[in-house]
């Protein structure tokens, strides 16, 4: 039978291994799995490639991993928030490494990954400093910019619901980065407000459909 | 600075007469969301927010509303009928695939061929941060720039080129500042319409760039915009 | 006031020229926007370039455009299915140009047109006679062929429900290649069973956002 | 042809035997298809449609079902509980992602080092048709071929290299014929199973390419499968 329902936190992040690229859904903080990041902080791996769109606020999920010194590398659009006081002490020390890709980029480059592309041409960017180093060919009369799909070893998102086969919907604007990072990562880990019998979720509206993902954990919020 | 110009509100109003019943609209943080709060209510636009909103409504009453329904601004807001929910890269379809009928943006710089610079300044040691500013510049079907006309310490913002980052090249249809709407052409800068009581030269003084004046150039009274 | 309503199907279509480029939704019977393709046929436009994945089968919407010579061009993955009878004839008496794309290559093409993308590369038909003439690219190893974005002048898709604002959801399998046509085109024509208020559609289920669509019609099957 | 054979129901048998339980399985249109109904019914699999439908059930009966709802063979199907549905776009993101575990394939031609030949042949003048074929074969985790061992007029259709246009390059991961069960390794090709009572000379006879065999090669007893 096909149970991909986990039933500890501990137990949905234990095995990811130090170096790995941890994709983190998310945007300001909605859509944040604030609860798995933070037994990925308790796990204890450190090295970490994070691909999220912010760097995190205040002192919680990944503002903390970059406070214990747990991230090498983050490769993100907006790292610069309202409190990223923790992002903005690692990259003034030089002890973070910062790849800034547009937020339309990082998403694409990460569903090009899911979606097995050997990357693409984009006009986003193809203008600017973030186009230095990479090929730029003009389509149509327009300048574009190759960009590289962006794999994940892991993914770590949140989500509403899901059923045993990892079904998913998400709530409201909190989807953002979720449907795309699932597909995008060798594990898929999601936590969930509350898991539902299998069947329960309008097959019309499954917005992540299970082959996507991993392993599911209820955190009740 | 001293002088005749038009509040923050009538700059808002200004841009708002420009967007059409019906538009889909992006408005960039800062000031450019300020023209959802003044747009006329007799027509009906559809908000777009790169987060995965199409139909964003106004903010919650306070202690109101989902935690997690936030705009691009990370500010709370609400949904009107006919709106959805969508995820990240398909939210980012519409902004670079040209669905998007409008969108105004702030401004560091403007060159007179439509270079947008809204990113990154040369301050040193502080990093970076793009979001989605590139995205929205290259594929939305008009690109307003709403923004002062001058630095703080008056320095033109309007150039011959942009000397900051830029975001993208030859994207801004039009921008609108304290003291004038100005289109960017093919034949280079043309002021629409002047703040009433400024003197033509006064304006071409605090641009860096060469203007061109319509023919008809219309006057805006502060105030009455 | 936002209205894509359209009265008749003959409104919907009236405006299509000579020698557009439509995509037609449908996989085999499912999803066809029959009534539609018919309205293109009363309405007389020729040398159409027609995007579908097959080319249609027995005498009736795709095929009878092929039959009444309305046609100059498919772009298609399956054009010989059972009762491909008009495109084969067409086919073998030089009356219709073919060009053959991968189904999953046609599908992400349209997509990087709705996407605003300047091309992708895929593996999909690298190895094969599909990508001769075309850039070929050895990405991580492994041979990729660059595609380019399918831009259509308009799309004939067929939804199960929409509202004013002419966002849809569709039925069953008949989804296919609906969603994606709808991005890729500069006039997007929909035809639905029903019409609903606005604000009915559950926005956590909105498959196709009416940003993506301009014209919805009512045929009540 | 005459000796011993597999019948095509142990063919789907067998291949049914190499499907975990869990796995997300893409059959071909065809003989692939006859594997789904002789699964372990322990075994819970999900069925994927390239035309958007993941948890594909059987056939519903007769006059009954949804038109619309239909396989890759345009045939009707049913959806069990955990299906869903999605787009086009999507549903090849599952198969050339690397998402799919499993497809069973059928073929014109394997060659010896995974070439798989199975959308086009050499004859003129037919309008040639390609379908998902291409994105699945470069993109399923496991790529298995099921086909009889030779054409119809008993020319090989395993050989050193395919003479018909090719699907995708070494991608076959193991060939199921109703002569044997063979492996495509990084040393060629190796017999795993062979049908009990046929000479491994023979098998070496009808096949064009060079056979190696395994040190434990199985007997398939037809009609024990």
């Amino acid at each position: 039978m096909i149970d991909k329902r986990v039933g500890s936190l501990a137990e949905a992040v234990a095995d990811i291994e130090d170096g790995a690229t941890v994709l983190v859904g998310g945007f300001g903080n909605s859509g944040i799995p604030v609860e798995l990041v933070h037994a990925l902080l308790d796990q204890g791996t450190r090295d970490l490639v994070l691909v999220t769109n912010n760097a995190g606020s205040g002192d919680s999920d990944v503002a903390a991993l970059l406070r214990e010194h747990r991230v090498r590398k983050i490769i993100c659009s907006y790292p610069r928030t309202t409190g990223s006081i923790w992002f903005e002490e690692r990259y003034r020390a030089g002890e973070i490494e910062l790849e800034l890709v547009p937020q339309g980029t990082l998403s694409e480059r990460m569903r090009a990954a899911g979606a097995g592309l050997g990357g693409f041409f984009t006009p986003a960017g193809a203008d600017s400093l973030l186009a230095e180093g990479k090929e730029v060919r003009v389509i149509n009369g327009r300048r574009h910019v190759f960009e590289e799909p962006l794999h994940g070893d892991v993914a770590l998102i949140k989500a509403r619901r899901a059923d045993r086969w990892g079904n998913l919907v998400y709530s409201t604007a909190a989807r953002n980065f979720g449907p795309t990072m699932a597909t995008a990562a060798a594990l898929t880990v999601v936590q969930v407000r509350e898991f539902v019998g299998l069947g329960e979720l309008d097959p019309e509206c499954i917005v992540t459909p299970g082959i996507f993902v991993d392993r599911v954990v209820e955190v009740g919020v | 600075m001293s002088g005749p110009r038009l509040s923050l509100t009538d700059m808002a109003r200004r841009v708002a007469r420009d967007i059409p019943s019906g538009a889909y609209v992006n408005l960039g943080i800062g000031m450019p969301t300020l023209v959802g709060d003044v747009v006329s209510p007799e027509k009906e636009i559809v908000y777009h927010s790169e987060n995965g909103i199409l139909g964003m409504g106004p903010a919650p009453a306070p202690g109101e509303g989902d935690p997690e329904l936030i705009n691009a601004g990370k500010q709370p807001v609400t949904l009107v009928p006919g709106g959805s929910f969508f995820h990240h890269t398909d939210s980012f379809m519409m902004m670079r695939g040209g669905h998007i009928d409008v969108t105004v943006l702030g401004a560091f710089q403007v060159s007179e061929t439509g270079d947008l610079a809204n990113w990154a300044t040369d301050e040193v040691g502080y990093p970076p941060a793009v979001g989605g500013a590139m995205d929205l510049a290259v594929g939305a079907k008009r690109v307003l720039v709403l923004m002062t006309h001058t630095t703080k310490d008056g320095r033109p913002k309007i150039l011959p080129a942009c000397t900051f980052p830029l975001t993208a090249a030859a994207v801004v249809d039009r921008i609108y500042t304290e003291l004038a709407v100005i289109d960017v052409t093919a034949d280079g800068l043309v002021v629409r319409e002047i703040v009433a009581g400024l003197e033509r030269a006064e304006l071409q003084e605090r641009t860096g760039a060469q203007l061109r004046f319509a023919d008809d150039v219309v006057e805006l009274v502060p105030g009455a915009v």
